[in-house]
């Protein structure tokens, strides 16, 4: 039997801006979790927190967790040494198995949505798919941009933008994937997009026009995040239904899911 | 110890449920756990169709606690039937079958589609507050009570545990009505109805406007229902309520409870479930009792 | 930011109050705080005699809660009114006057007694749920209820506040019942009965067996109370149980209450009382309103 | 108006036996207390926990804590640095009025009881009732005694008591307080006391035969430390009420009542 339940040891807590903080911990035991599943933390409140992988190798797991309320604010709060329950990892991640040739991958992520993306990143990188990898990240403004420092290794084909300006693009993300098609010299494969609501929703609008497939990662409120409470469900188009539609648990057969299906609320 | 209990004439290998609605159907954990240190398998809520439940969100955190506005949302009976009992027989544990209806007959028909001999006992759910008609707008009256579990006493042979609701005046008035008609147990607390307001969009955060509270927070309130009921009536109760350690679940046995069903906190925590009964057994050492069923109605009140 | 409110003819400085029992006589912070950062003081239950109310242990700890059996212990409306009365009216506050009695006939016998015009409203306890007559087993029946408060009605010409229990099916029937025999206002909730169990000693907790649950775990059951008895009810509610942060005093404003008491968490943190007018007031500007007046009812709900 | 509610700062969180761990704050701005009067300390539970000083002075103050279940383990699981809500001074201490005359006053503790009184010893000491000060301390067995370690700079005419031996004296405390009187050569002008009830109540009786004033420190489940939900009450002899008691609240007309007017649960 697999082992749901995992007390991580944190290493390294680093605030990256200021609304943002990196926690590593140590993994003993850990099972390699896939881009785009997530674990629940412990929190001193009733129900536990989803929080996105960020980084899992060398026996060391990272969550990049954006300041929102006072779970959050509880996580980011931890020293090193101190142990956190954590279950997981839970869902299923980005689905790789139609990503096939180099150099046709668009990533297009925003606020705490930017994380599990940049582990997406990696993990393609990683299995040889580096080459034609173009992330696009967008800010509220560059001083909310905490790609800045050194978080992840590789930032070439890395657009950052802010809408205010200042960073590499002046202008929505949306806008950044837009010109960035609009010069490609070949039609993306895929697009993998988590951030917000109306972001994806926009992304999803792009991929229909020019035909390119999209993956979104969504957040609902959940109840357990393992299956049990139908708390997270999301609605999925299925004209094999009556109803036109079924739906599923966020976080079970999600939290990723193909951006055409997805009904939003 | 001795960690058998019997409920009516159903015997269960120890105390321990999960309170429906918060173990799916017992298939997302047995991958991770050993299920046979449960004394059994609830189902969810099972319905005459397949149901949706309420728009989202319908989870909301509270203190010690969590509000939920599902509404009962399930397959239906017939895919309950037809493709989930057949997994849940797997686990070889007894099953207890929630059942919810719009109607009074709802319940009746419900029942006589149980007859698989794995299932033990239908818990008929008097009291999800998260639905416009059938459960807790039965369970807030004991005519009513009275009414639904007669008819499906005359429909089933199964035992019938009947799940009330918090959300009464007097518990007691619904626990004898049960009683009277024929019940074999109730189950009690279900979620006490309650509002979490976001004051930023000033809109109550669930969709459903109100929801069911559960969790730590209402233990107190369930553990005083549990205390009532054992006094007055003469079936066993199952009770829950905020259960979240061995002590929580003692302290149910020893108000009056014959088994124990433990919802929210074992989602945040699903170890809790599993580790439960070797808990309650050294626990109860401890405290000098030799089978966990003798602890049950031990309470000694103050007058 | 415009922070009066109006309680019926009752104008209060700000919707801020103590709850009743929970803040003694105003006399202990007095002396550390400012108190006229209070729309007024509450006073403890006041019974026409001396009570000691009931035995050690009355406290208990809950997850985020507590659970009291004080048992209405007060020095009698004599001692009140010779001794006390003059000591409260120090503060320049609107002074309101819990009441509580065994029998109906006491509480018309004590509203009798508060002339003083200091005085602007009775709050009549209809809701402790630690003795054995009076208060709860009043607040539970709508017919006690009318019974008692039009009696009232006719003994004084003081506004009547009536302070109702949650431990009933539907509190709307009680809060008509208030309104309907001349009630200026109602405040709800007292607390949940409620129980712990010391599973150590196999005995309750609390000496008196049961007590009343307060505190955040109670608030989301307040807050949908308030909630369903301002949408049928026209005259103003006091909305607390739970209050522990400004946030929680807009969520009751904007759920329907026109002021709001704090009693649990005060008692952990006195500062919350006297800090809460302010930050209504910046949270509420920032909010986009005006006077905290308007946020009454402004919740808007799903349908 | 004086300020109630104090945020320490703790500087040292010392464990001076498996069950005991004292802790010392700063103190800027925190009244000087009385030995006897006590503080509420939040917890991360919902009632604060009370708790007496057993050390004041030079901008710190030091309590005492015993294990005892979650709210005492939250409090000595504090770090320094950790800052710590505290209502208090509370309630009455000790009554030393009538205590003038030197050589002439026992204090008998066991339990958390040892704290305040150690409070009490030492202060006593400094306005000069040193000579004369007997200090009786129980313990279950010598591993709890705790006071091996340099708690108190003055162990002259202190006697540790423990029930299964190893200590200064075998036996429990009030043994040792008869052992204590049946040899002294002056009547004591006063016995102190705070501890379990069952000691308590036997130091009040032996004060009674002896004819010697007893004051004692009480505990009591409090649901606000502060004087205002009379959850805490102790009943007192008191003639001139019909009922022959009178109820008043152990945080605030106690903790330290007169023996003999105690009428024990
Ligand atoms: C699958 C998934 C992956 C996520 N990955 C990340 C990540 O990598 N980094 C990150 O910073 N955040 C992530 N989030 C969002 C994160 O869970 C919320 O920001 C967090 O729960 C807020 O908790 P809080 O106590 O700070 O806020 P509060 O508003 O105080 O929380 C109150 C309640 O609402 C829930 N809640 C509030 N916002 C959200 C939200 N956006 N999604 C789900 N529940 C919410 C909380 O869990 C809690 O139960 C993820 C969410 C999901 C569902
Ligand atoms: C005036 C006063 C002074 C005290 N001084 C000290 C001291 O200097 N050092 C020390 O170690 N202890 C002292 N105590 C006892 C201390 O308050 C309790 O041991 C502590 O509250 C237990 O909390 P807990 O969460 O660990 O235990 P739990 O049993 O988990 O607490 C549950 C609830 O019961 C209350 N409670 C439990 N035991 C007691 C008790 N003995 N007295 C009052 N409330 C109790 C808790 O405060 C809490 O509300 C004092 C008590 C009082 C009333
Ligand atoms: C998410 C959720 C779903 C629930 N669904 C059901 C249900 O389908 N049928 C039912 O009788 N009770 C249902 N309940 C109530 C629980 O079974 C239980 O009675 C209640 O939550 C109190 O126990 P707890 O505090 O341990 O959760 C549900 C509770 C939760 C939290
Ligand atoms: C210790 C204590 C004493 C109380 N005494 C009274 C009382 O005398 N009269 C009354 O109407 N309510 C009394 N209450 C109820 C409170 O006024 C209030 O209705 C309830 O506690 C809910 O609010 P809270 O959660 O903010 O405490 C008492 C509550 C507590 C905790
Ligand atoms: S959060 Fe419980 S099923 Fe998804
Ligand atoms: S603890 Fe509240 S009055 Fe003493």
């Amino acid at each position: 039997m697999v082992n749901l339940e995992h007390i991580l040891v944190l290493e390294k807590n680093e605030q990256v801006s200021s609304k943002v903080h990196v926690l590593t911990f140590a993994t003993e035991g850990v099972p390699q979790s896939k881009p785009g599943q997530f674990f629940e933390l412990k929190s001193p409140y009733f129900l536990r927190r989803p929080i996105g992988v960020m980084q899992q190798s060398n026996n060391k797991i990272s969550f990049g967790i954006r300041l929102v309320g006072k779970g959050t604010s509880a996580l980011c709060g931890l020293s090193p040494g101190d142990r956190l329950s954590a279950l997981g990892p839970l869902g299923r991640g980005f689905d790789l198995r139609h990503v096939s040739q180099p150099g046709d991958i668009v990533i297009v992520g925003g606020g705490s949505g930017i994380f599990p993306l940049l582990y997406l990143a990696d993990q393609m990188r990683t299995s040889g798919l580096i080459q034609g990898l173009n992330q696009i990240y967008g800010f509220r403004s560059a001083e909310e941009c905490f790609l800045e420092v050194e978080m992840c290794q590789h930032k070439n084909n890395m657009t950052l933008c802010s809408d205010s300006g200042g960073l590499d693009f002046h202008g929505h993300a949306v806008a950044a994937l837009e010109a960035f098609l609009a010069e490609a010299s070949a039609k993306p494969s895929a697009i993998f997009s988590c951030g917000p609501e109306a972001m994806m929703k926009s992304v999803v609008e792009v991929g229909k026009r020019e035909n390119i497939p999209v993956q979104v990662s969504l957040e609902t409120r959940m109840g357990c995040g393992i299956g049990l409470c139908r708390g997270c469900v999301v609605d999925l188009k299925d004209d094999s239904r009556e109803a036109g539609f079924r739906r599923v648990r966020c976080c079970k057969e999600g939290p990723v899911f193909p951006g055409d299906k997805v009904i939003w609320s | 110890m001795e960690t058998k209990v019997k409920i009516g004439d159903v015997v269960l290998s120890c105390p321990v449920l999960p309170a429906s609605g918060c173990f799916g159907y017992g298939i997302e954990l047995a991958q991770h756990y050993d299920l046979s240190a449960l004394g059994g398998i609830v189902s969810k809520a099972v319905t005459l169709e397949e149901r949706l439940g309420n728009d989202m969100p319908r989870i909301a955190e509270t203190p010690s606690g969590m509000l939920n506005a599902i509404g009962l949302e399930n397959p239906g009976v017939e895919f309950f039937l037809d493709v989930l009992l057949a997994q849940i027989k797997r686990f070889n544990l007894p099953i207890i079958v929630n059942l919810a209806g719009n109607e009074p007959t709802d319940y009746v028909e419900l029942a006589e589609k149980m007859q698989d001999p794995q299932i033990v006992a239908l818990e008929l759910n008097l009291s999800c507050p998260n639905v416009k008609s059938g459960c807790m707008s039965i369970g807030t009256n004991p005519q009513e009570i009275e009414r639904v579990v007669s008819a499906v006493r005359r429909a089933t042979e199964k035992p019938i545990w009947v799940k009330l609701t918090p959300n009464v005046t007097d518990i007691t008035e619904m626990a004898l009505a049960a009683e009277a008609a024929g019940a074999d147990a109730i189950s009690l607390i279900n979620t006490l109805l309650a509002m979490v307001v976001d004051v930023k969009t000033r809109r109550p955060l669930l969709k459903n406007n109100t929801g069911g509270l559960s969790g730590p927070a209402v233990m107190p309130v369930a553990l005083r229902m549990v205390s009532e009921c054992y006094r007055v009536i003469d079936i066993p109760i199952i009770g829950m309520g905020g259960i979240a350690s061995v002590e929580d679940a003692l302290a149910f046995l020893m108000a009056g409870a014959s088994a124990v069903q433990i919802g929210s906190s074992a989602m945040q925590n699903p170890g809790l479930l599993f580790s439960m009964k070797d808990e309650m057994c050294t626990m109860a050492h401890d405290l000098g009792f030799s089978s966990l069923s003798e602890i049950t109605g031990c309470l000694e009140y103050w007058n």
